[in-house]
């Protein structure tokens, strides 16, 4: 296996803190290889993936350190040089492919533009290679897919259409950070397995950068973890998992979510919040030239959640999980159904319920970036919702604050902006701020989609505490059947915005009665799963398992 | 650090404009309305630097004191649009519904009040002084503001961070203060600088037009537009005011956009 | 999509109404009056009010404004009081000329303003950027007279390859009417250039700085082509109601320019009449203007989900 | 060829009609008297003469005028002039829905028409209430459209003016709104055998057409001059003398017209009432070189109502103010001013108005006299003119052809008439004797009287009467500007 990217002793630097943020990390992929990276929330895993494209963010500067690709040194090449390769032979997953794709244009424009610059195909060939690649993410119509703008899909379907978008130029380099947060196990699998064959066929290398140490353990051949900028640990990832060397890696594969066996047992209070055959139809929107046809992302939806209790929504990515959730805050209308808070419907309640409600209800962003407020701090924006908590004193609230940040181990981070954080630091603050006035209900969207394994623990662990505490509901919309399976009491399961079943989380669990759940769960990958025989470099024939 | 260099060269700029106006509070070299029928329109020289205008008054003497009343009008507009504007913009995106109907029905109808019909109408009211001239142009461009500010009102609420604002409970107006509003401040400033030059130009197309903003006392408007007969035979009539007028702008431009950058989250540390 | 665009056109009307109210109201409200500046200095006061009750000034304002109204209703703007001709194919005659100019010269601006912002904001605070800004900072501090008169002087005068005053219809001679509109358009194009230099670079640098414009940068596009395809269409609203606005504005009148080309434009003919006291052109024109006015931002709300899809038509 | 045919004159503003003396301005008058033409006329030294009529005569009582029409003169539509035309055209401006300017003036304001009455086909017999100086004066006024005599199918069925069908050198060729206004050449016109006259005398077209090209932009009026789009400016602003001089294809004339600049005063307000405040600005100014400024030099100072170029303007209206500091910072001290600031309302629709202002604000500043300008459109000047609120003004008066008619224009009771400057019932009474008396001594020893006391009493600082300068190219030749200020394109050849 020949070496196609080697980084040499990287060092960068974040110019306004001034420390390093990537600290001296040395790798390297073969070609053909799937190389994973793990390690903690805000490690550098991002950054050091964006300096082999040559695309920090201003406020990063590259202080140290050499990257080479195919003996060539990037960090010596022209800008013309870079722009060359990037695309055919480097190809990037962004993290957040909510804000990655240009909303201005149609899927179809923004997929086709990269082949057309970088191959030679005519525009039927260019089409055709789209759409054949939107199926293999499993995007349903693809051709209407294509004249579409992203604001019209899900948060997954998103990713999958950015992943296809890369894949589609079949990079000697896929960089892919953190490519399935959103999407469930059954896609998930398809997409990684699609990631696996481009390297078998096309001997591209992949370097997946993931907090899911059950792909790792499935699909990768080597990892590396990174801590605080520094890597700790590097080798098979066979290897790291079963025998990790350093604390850190330790650490994480024992917070890896196991199920909470002393599970809740109370759950007969009357239910906070319930919803009653709840639809919400997007669409029939008016355009230039007639209607479009509507879409009803949730179909008449009962369901209810009780003080104390988590109630986990899972399904198929597009299934209408966030609607729900959103539906039920009141946050886009319903167009059939009730939502009773404590008994009173609020879609038809008058302004001083609804504000009752509001002061008592929190959500969790699925797309956590978009709902900070960039031109404000870490620390005001956790601090505004205790705004309206009047019996807190202004050195009460700082401390609660503090408090708050430390909770989710962002202590320290106060004064930064939204653009100065990680990913999952992004994530931590939107939790944060959510469950800082101790909220009677809560919708976390993927919560924890961005957390590795020993914050995802924490939050999860302060979730539970504070349930514990407060009683407080909680709609745990997730993927994550790990996640799912410890914090949940409840599992709901959703497709096409019905739910197909439902059930305490030991029966969705062990005794899942649908197929689609049957499916979901045996997609679902675990530590201790088969690994799939190693891929094979270009040429050789992949044989699935 | 290039943006040291914008600040500084803005700062300088306007610096330079406070301080002219500062000094000619106490000093000029002549009196700016000191008529001197012998030395009319004479060039720049040793005695006069800038030359003298048609009624033989010194023209750098007049820059001075004009620097005074044309940066005060100019920003009172300015200001004055802008409040308004972005008050009543940010009312008509955020709120929607009827009041933006009202708001708007009111504000295209104001657009289409030429400033001269306003400064009339506004002079009977106010007289022909320099607060009437503040007014009526601020009245002419208040409702330009109001709808760039509107239009970018529309495209920010529909961002997440405000329904998160909103879903944390906070009141309307909360929201549109803390997370609205500052961030329209782009097409704001622009068109905020940029109306601080066409209030300094105005006043001298009104001029033009027929309409005097009180004279004899000088503005830097008020001279390029008397300047106009002499464009030919004696240029630096029109030359020196325009100048200032543009470096001015060019001052407030850099420091706008410097002070900016400042503001914006993604710049502070850059 | 219709129906939209019919309430918005019924909204129209009380902007109308506002507009009718006001401006009557304006107008009678300033001081001066139409038959005392045909007789000037010699005014015999009887005389006056003869005149006056002859143009039915004599009445009290609400019934005036009540007849005027329901003439308008039914399309009668009424008769100018200086030269008694009807006032709407007056109007109409002379929005042509300044119609043509303004729609051309916004146009031409735009093509070179939203390019060059856009090209600072690529280079912010590089050279490249600090002259784009310089200029554009320039341009918007010349006045249009200076500049128009400059451009006569030096095309007109100078090198005598333009036309020094006077307008031809498009309808009369193709070729002799360009000539005559070349120097008021390349003046209002140069004018107008500042500001929407400075509003699209300023939405541009906003959004250069997106994750998405990085992704297109990771896909390997060049400059231009990230420039064009994804910056542009997302930076290009502000700077599309800055084009409304200056359309709007402008239509309604640029006397200025049309004083200094002495074009027989729309702005001029305003201006004129409200030195003139001419009360109903003045009524009409801002009628008119107003129309103009909503006309244009309904066009400018339409086009908006062409770059922005997010955005619907209400 | 018909390029060369075609003089092209600049307008400062569209016309605002073709009818004359009705809806009207100067620049209207101007083009009007191109085309159409009344009995009587002014001659160059603003004395009346005969046009269309051959001859008049005036009854002993000086009531009755008869007038003689000169015989062959045709209307441009060919129809011949008749004595009953004339009724009609007069019938026509006595009808008050005509609107005609001079109505008042000859329904009782100077005389009253009794009667007008066609003797025979070129006879025509008037009949007024009472004799006046002023009747054929009031007449020949160019803002009375000079009681020109029209066709009747001048005016359509419905009694709607269209267009003038006159007996000018000139008839109605193309008016384009707003651009220009073209005559043809009347070839059938009679023209008098005298050499021109004013308004009157031998007219001669030269040309094929006349062209009144409106430009209202000074600047864009002199590249028009000068690149040969127009031939002739026939009023220059006087700042661009000195620019246009140096133009070696252009060349000037000068006339001093009989319009005032000058300063009025609100002899009813609190501060201008004092007449040692009045003197005190007066003795301030340098009228001299304040006209001279304004001016470019082309003016004369006058500190009297009749205009320098009037035949009643002598020695003794020379006689004005000199200036005189320390006398006028006595007066000041004596009239106790402390500084209370004074309203000076001027406009930039008449340079000359806006020019003086400032230079009496910065004379008046030397002797501690606290004068702010406040700049006004003409429309609001002259409304607060009329109704006499203002302090001090800075004000243009249009031309009066006869001393007792300028003097008219200032003097009247304020209570009726809040425009008039000059309150004061002795003064008006010896106005009034001017304007009846016929014979030119006594008249003169009248208006020398009224001098002397405008010099005394100052209700207004006159300060000189306007000089108008043509430019024209030099390929244009024997055009000349008279005291009226109108232009003349007749006995005017293009080369
Ligand atoms: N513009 C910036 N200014 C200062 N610090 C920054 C900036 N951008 C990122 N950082 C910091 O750099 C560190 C590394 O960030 P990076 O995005 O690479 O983390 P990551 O490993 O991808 O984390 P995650 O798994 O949460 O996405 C973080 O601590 C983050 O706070
Ligand atoms: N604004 C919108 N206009 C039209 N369709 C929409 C809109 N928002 C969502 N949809 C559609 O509604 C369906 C449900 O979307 P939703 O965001 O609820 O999915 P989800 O279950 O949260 O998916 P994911 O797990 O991928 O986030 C999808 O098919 C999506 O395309
Ligand atoms: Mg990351
Ligand atoms: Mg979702």
């Amino acid at each position: 296996m020949t070496t196609l990217l080697t980084v040499d002793g990287l060092k960068l630097r974040a110019t306004g803190i001034g420390s390093l943020v990537v600290d001296d990390v040395s790798f390297s992929i073969g070609r053909g290889e799937f190389l994973a990276v793990v390690g903690e929330s805000g490690s550098g895993k991002t950054m050091a993936a964006r300096a082999i494209l040559g695309l920090l963010p201003p406020a990063i500067t590259r202080v140290d350190g050499r990257i080479r690709l195919d003996g060539e040194d990037l960090t010596q090449a022209t800008p013309e040089r870079l722009r060359q390769l990037r695309g055919p032979a480097i190809g990037m997953v962004f993290q957040e492919p909510m804000v990655s794709l240009n909303p201005a244009l149609t899927i179809g424009l923004q997929m086709a533009e990269g082949l057309k610059l970088h191959r030679r195909l005519s525009p039927q060939e260019i089409r055709d290679r789209s759409i054949g690649m939107l199926q293999r993410v499993q995007i349903r119509e693809p051709e209407r897919c294509l004249a579409a703008f992203p604001h019209e899909f899900s948060g997954g379907m998103r990713q999958r259409i950015m992943l296809a978008s890369v894949m589609l130029l079949r990079p000697s380099l896929l960089i892919a950070d953190e490519p399935t947060t959103a999407l469930d196990t059954l896609v998930q699998r398809e997409v990684l397995d699609l990631m696996v064959e481009l390297a078998r066929q096309e001997g591209t290398a992949v370097m997946l950068i993931t907090h899911n140490l059950g792909l790792v353990a499935r699909y990768a051949q080597r990892a590396v973890v990174l801590q605080r900028g520094k890597l700790v640990e590097s080798g098979p990832a066979q290897q790291i998992l079963s025998a990790p060397t350093h604390p850190y890696t330790r650490q994480l594969v024992d917070a890896l979510p196991r199920r909470d066996t002393a599970a809740k047992s109370d759950t007969a209070g009357a239910p906070v919040i319930a919803a009653r055959s709840l639809e919400v139809t997007f669409g029939g929107r008016r355009r230039l030239f007639g209607k479009r046809p509507s879409v009803r992302a949730v179909d008449g939806v009962d369901l209810e959640v009780r003080a104390g209790e988590t109630v986990a929504v899972v399904g198929g990515s597009g299934s209408g999980k966030t609607t729900l959730g959103r539906a039920m805050l009141r946050l886009i209308p319903a167009s059939g159904g009730q939502v009773l808070f404590r008994g009173n419907d609020i879609l038809a309640a008058d302004r001083a319920t609804v504000r009752a409600f509001r002061l008592g209800c929190q959500l969790v962003f699925q797309d956590p970036y978009s709902s900070l407020d960039p031109r404000m701090r870490v620390s005001q924006t956790v601090a505004e919702p205790l705004r309206h908590v009047p019996e807190l004193s202004a050195a009460d609230k700082e401390h609660r604050v503090e408090e708050v940040l430390e909770e989710v181990g962002l202590a320290g981070f106060g004064r930064r902006l939204p653009h100065e954080l990680s990913g999952g630091q992004r994530q931590r603050v939107a939790i944060a701020r959510a469950i800082v006035r101790r909220p009677v209900f809560v919708v976390a969207d993927e919560p924890v989609s961005a957390l590795d394994m020993t914050i995802q623990k924490q939050v999860l662990t302060l979730f539970r505490d504070l349930q514990r505490q407060r009683g407080f509901a909680c709609l745990f919309i997730s993927h994550d059947l790990a996640a799912v399976e410890e914090v949940a009491d409840r599992v709901i399961v959703m497709q096409s915005g019905r739910i197909v079943e439902q059930g305490s989380r030991d029966d969705i669990f062990d005794r899942p009665q649908h197929a689609y759940t049957k499916a979901l769960l045996a997609a679902s990958p675990a530590l201790d799963m088969p690994k799939p025989e190693p891929p094979v470099i270009a040429g050789k024939t992949y044989a699935r398992t | 650090m290039k943006l040291r260099g914008n600040t500084l060269v803005g700062g300088t700029l306007i610096g330079i404009v406070l301080l002219t106006a500062a000094v000619a509070a106490v000093w000029t070299p002549y009196n700016p309305l000191q008529v001197n029928l012998r030395a009319r329109l004479k060039p720049p020289s040793d005695l006069y630097w800038l030359g003298t205008d048609e009624f033989g008054r010194d023209v750098l003497s007049r820059i001075m004191a004009g620097a005074g009343t044309s940066v005060l009008v100019a920003l009172l507009t300015v200001t004055f649009a802008v409040v308004v504007g972005v008050i009543l913009g940010v009312v008509a995106g955020y709120v929607r519904g009827w009041t933006d109907r009202i708001l708007m029905a009111i504000n295209d109808a104001l657009l289409a009040f030429p400033g001269i019909l306003l400064a009339l109408g506004v002079m009977v009211v106010v007289g022909a002084n320099k607060y009437g001239i503040v007014l009526a142009l601020g009245l002419a461009y208040a409702p330009s503001v109001v709808r760039v500010v509107r239009g970018t009102v529309l495209s920010v609420r529909e961002r997440e961070y405000v329904e998160a604002s909103r879903m944390i409970g906070n009141g309307e107006i909360y929201s549109m203060v803390r997370h609205v509003m500052p961030n329209c401040i782009a097409p704001i400033a622009v068109l905020s600088t940029s109306m601080f030059g066409w209030v300094l130009l105005s006043e001298s197309a009104l001029s033009f037009l027929g309409l005097g903003v009180p004279p004899p006392a000088p503005t830097w408007g008020n001279m390029l537009a008397a300047s106009r007969p002499y464009m030919e035979t004696a240029t630096w009539l029109g030359i020196a005011p325009g100048l200032c007028i543009a470096f001015t702008l060019l001052g407030i431009n850099l420091l706008g956009d410097s002070l900016r950058d400042r503001l914006d989250p993604r710049m502070a540390h850059a | 999509m219709l129906s939209y665009i019919l309430r918005r056109l019924a909204f129209t009307i009380p902007t109308l109404l506002l507009v009718a109210i006001a401006v009557f109201t304006l107008v009678r409200l300033i001081p001066g009056d139409p038959v005392q500046l045909m007789l000037g200095d010699a005014a015999d006061p009887a005389q006056v009010t003869e005149m006056r009750r002859a143009l039915g000034l004599e009445e009290p304002l609400p019934v005036q404004f009540a007849l005027w109204l329901g003439k308008v209703a039914v399309g009668d703007l009424g008769k100018s009081i200086s030269n008694g001709l009807p006032v709407l194919p007056l109007m109409i005659e002379r929005f042509q000329v300044s119609g043509l100019i303004v729609l051309l010269a916004v146009f031409f601006a735009a093509l070179i303003a939203v390019p060059a912002g856009l090209l600072a904001a690529w280079r912010q605070n590089q050279p490249l950027d600090l002259a784009i800004v310089a200029g554009a900072t320039m341009l918007l501090s010349i006045p249009t007279f200076w500049l128009g008169l400059l451009l006569l002087l030096l095309f007109g005068l100078k090198l005598g390859w333009l036309p020094v005053v006077g307008y031809v219809p498009f309808s009369e001679n193709f070729g002799q009417a360009l000539l005559y509109i070349v120097l008021p358009i390349v003046t209002l194009t140069m004018v107008e250039i500042g500001v929407m230099t400075r509003m699209s670079r300023a939405a541009a640098i906003d959004v250069l700085r997106l994750d998405y414009v990085t992704h297109a940068r990771a896909k390997g596009l060049p400059e231009r082509r990230v420039l064009m395809r994804h910056v542009l269409p997302n930076a290009f609203a502000p700077t599309w109601t800055l084009i409304g606005l200056i359309l709007g504005h402008l239509l309604g009148g640029i006397a200025v320019l049309e004083t200094v080309f002495t074009l027989p434009g729309l702005g001029r003919l305003l201006v004129d009449s409200i030195f003139a006291r001419d009360y109903p052109v003045v009524q009409g024109c801002l009628l008119f203007t107003a129309l103009i006015y909503v006309l244009v931002n309904l066009v400018v709300d339409l086009c908006y989900p062409l770059f922005d899809p997010r955005v619907q038509a209400e | 060829d018909a390029q060369t045919g075609t003089i092209r004159l600049r307008l400062k503003n569209d016309i605002r009609s073709t009818d004359p003396g009705t809806n009207r301005d100067g620049g209207t008058d101007g083009v009007v008297q191109h085309m159409v033409e009344g009995l009587v006329a002014f001659r160059e030294d603003t004395s009346v003469g005969p046009l269309l009529a051959e001859r008049y005569d005036v009854s002993e009582d000086g009531k009755t005028y008869t007038f003689t029409l000169r015989p062959d003169i045709r209307f441009h539509n060919g129809a011949p002039l008749t004595a009953g035309d004339v009724v009609w055209s007069w019938r026509r401006y006595l009808d008050t829905a005509t609107q005609w300017r001079c109505l008042p003036e000859f329904t009782g304001g100077l005389v009253k028409v009794d009667s007008i009455v066609a003797r025979d086909d070129r006879t025509v017999v008037f009949t007024f209430d009472r004799p006046s100086a002023l009747i054929l004066a009031t007449m020949a006024r160019v803002d009375c459209g000079g009681s020109a005599i029209t066709h009747r199918d001048s005016v359509g069925p419905d009694g709607k003016w269209r267009d003038p069908i006159g007996t000018g050198p000139f008839k109605m060729g193309e008016w384009r709104r707003g651009q220009y206004i073209e005559l043809v050449r009347f070839d059938q016109y009679a023209s008098r055998s005298e050499p021109r006259d004013g308004y009157t005398g031998a007219k001669k077209v030269m040309v094929d057409k006349a062209r009144f090209l409106v430009i209202p932009d000074a600047a864009a009026a002199k590249a028009a001059l000068v690149s040969g789009a127009s031939d002739i400016d026939h009023d220059i602003e006087p700042e661009d003398f000195a620019e246009l001089k140096a133009r070696p294809s252009l060349k000037f004339e000068t006339t001093t017209t009989m319009s005032m600049s000058t300063i009025i005063f609100q002899t009813r307000d609190k501060v201008m009432q004092d007449v040692r405040i009045r003197r005190a600005l007066a003795l301030a100014l340098d009228t001299h070189e304040i006209t001279d400024a304004v001016t470019a030099g082309t003016a004369k100072a006058n500190n009297s109502v009749i205009p320098v170029s009037s035949p009643y303007y002598t020695k003794v209206q020379a006689a004005g103010y000199t200036r005189d500091l320390a006398a006028a910072r006595k007066l000041l001290a004596d009239a106790g001013y402390n500084g209370q600031p004074i309203k000076m309302l001027a406009n930039k629709r008449f340079k000359s108005s806006f020019d003086v202002a400032v230079l009496a604000q910065a004379a008046a500043q030397q002797i501690g006299l606290k004068i702010d300008v406040e700049v006004l459109d003409w429309a609001t000047q002259l409304d607060r003119y009329t109704k006499g609120d203002y302090q001090v003004q800075s004000f243009p008066y249009s031309a009066r052809l006869d001393p007792a008619l300028s003097y008219e224009m200032v003097t009247g009771p304020k209570a009726t008439q809040p425009r008039k400057v000059w309150d004061n019932p002795e003064v008006e009474a010896i106005l009034r004797q001017s304007m009846q008396i016929a014979d030119r001594d006594k008249r003169q020893a009248l208006f020398d009287t009224l001098h002397k006391r405008q010099i005394e009493e100052l209700p207004l600082i006159m300060i000189y009467n306007e000089v108008q300068i043509a430019a024209m190219r030099k390929t244009l030749d024997g055009y000349k500007g008279w005291p009226t200020g109108q232009p003349r394109l007749w006995g005017v050849t293009l080369n």
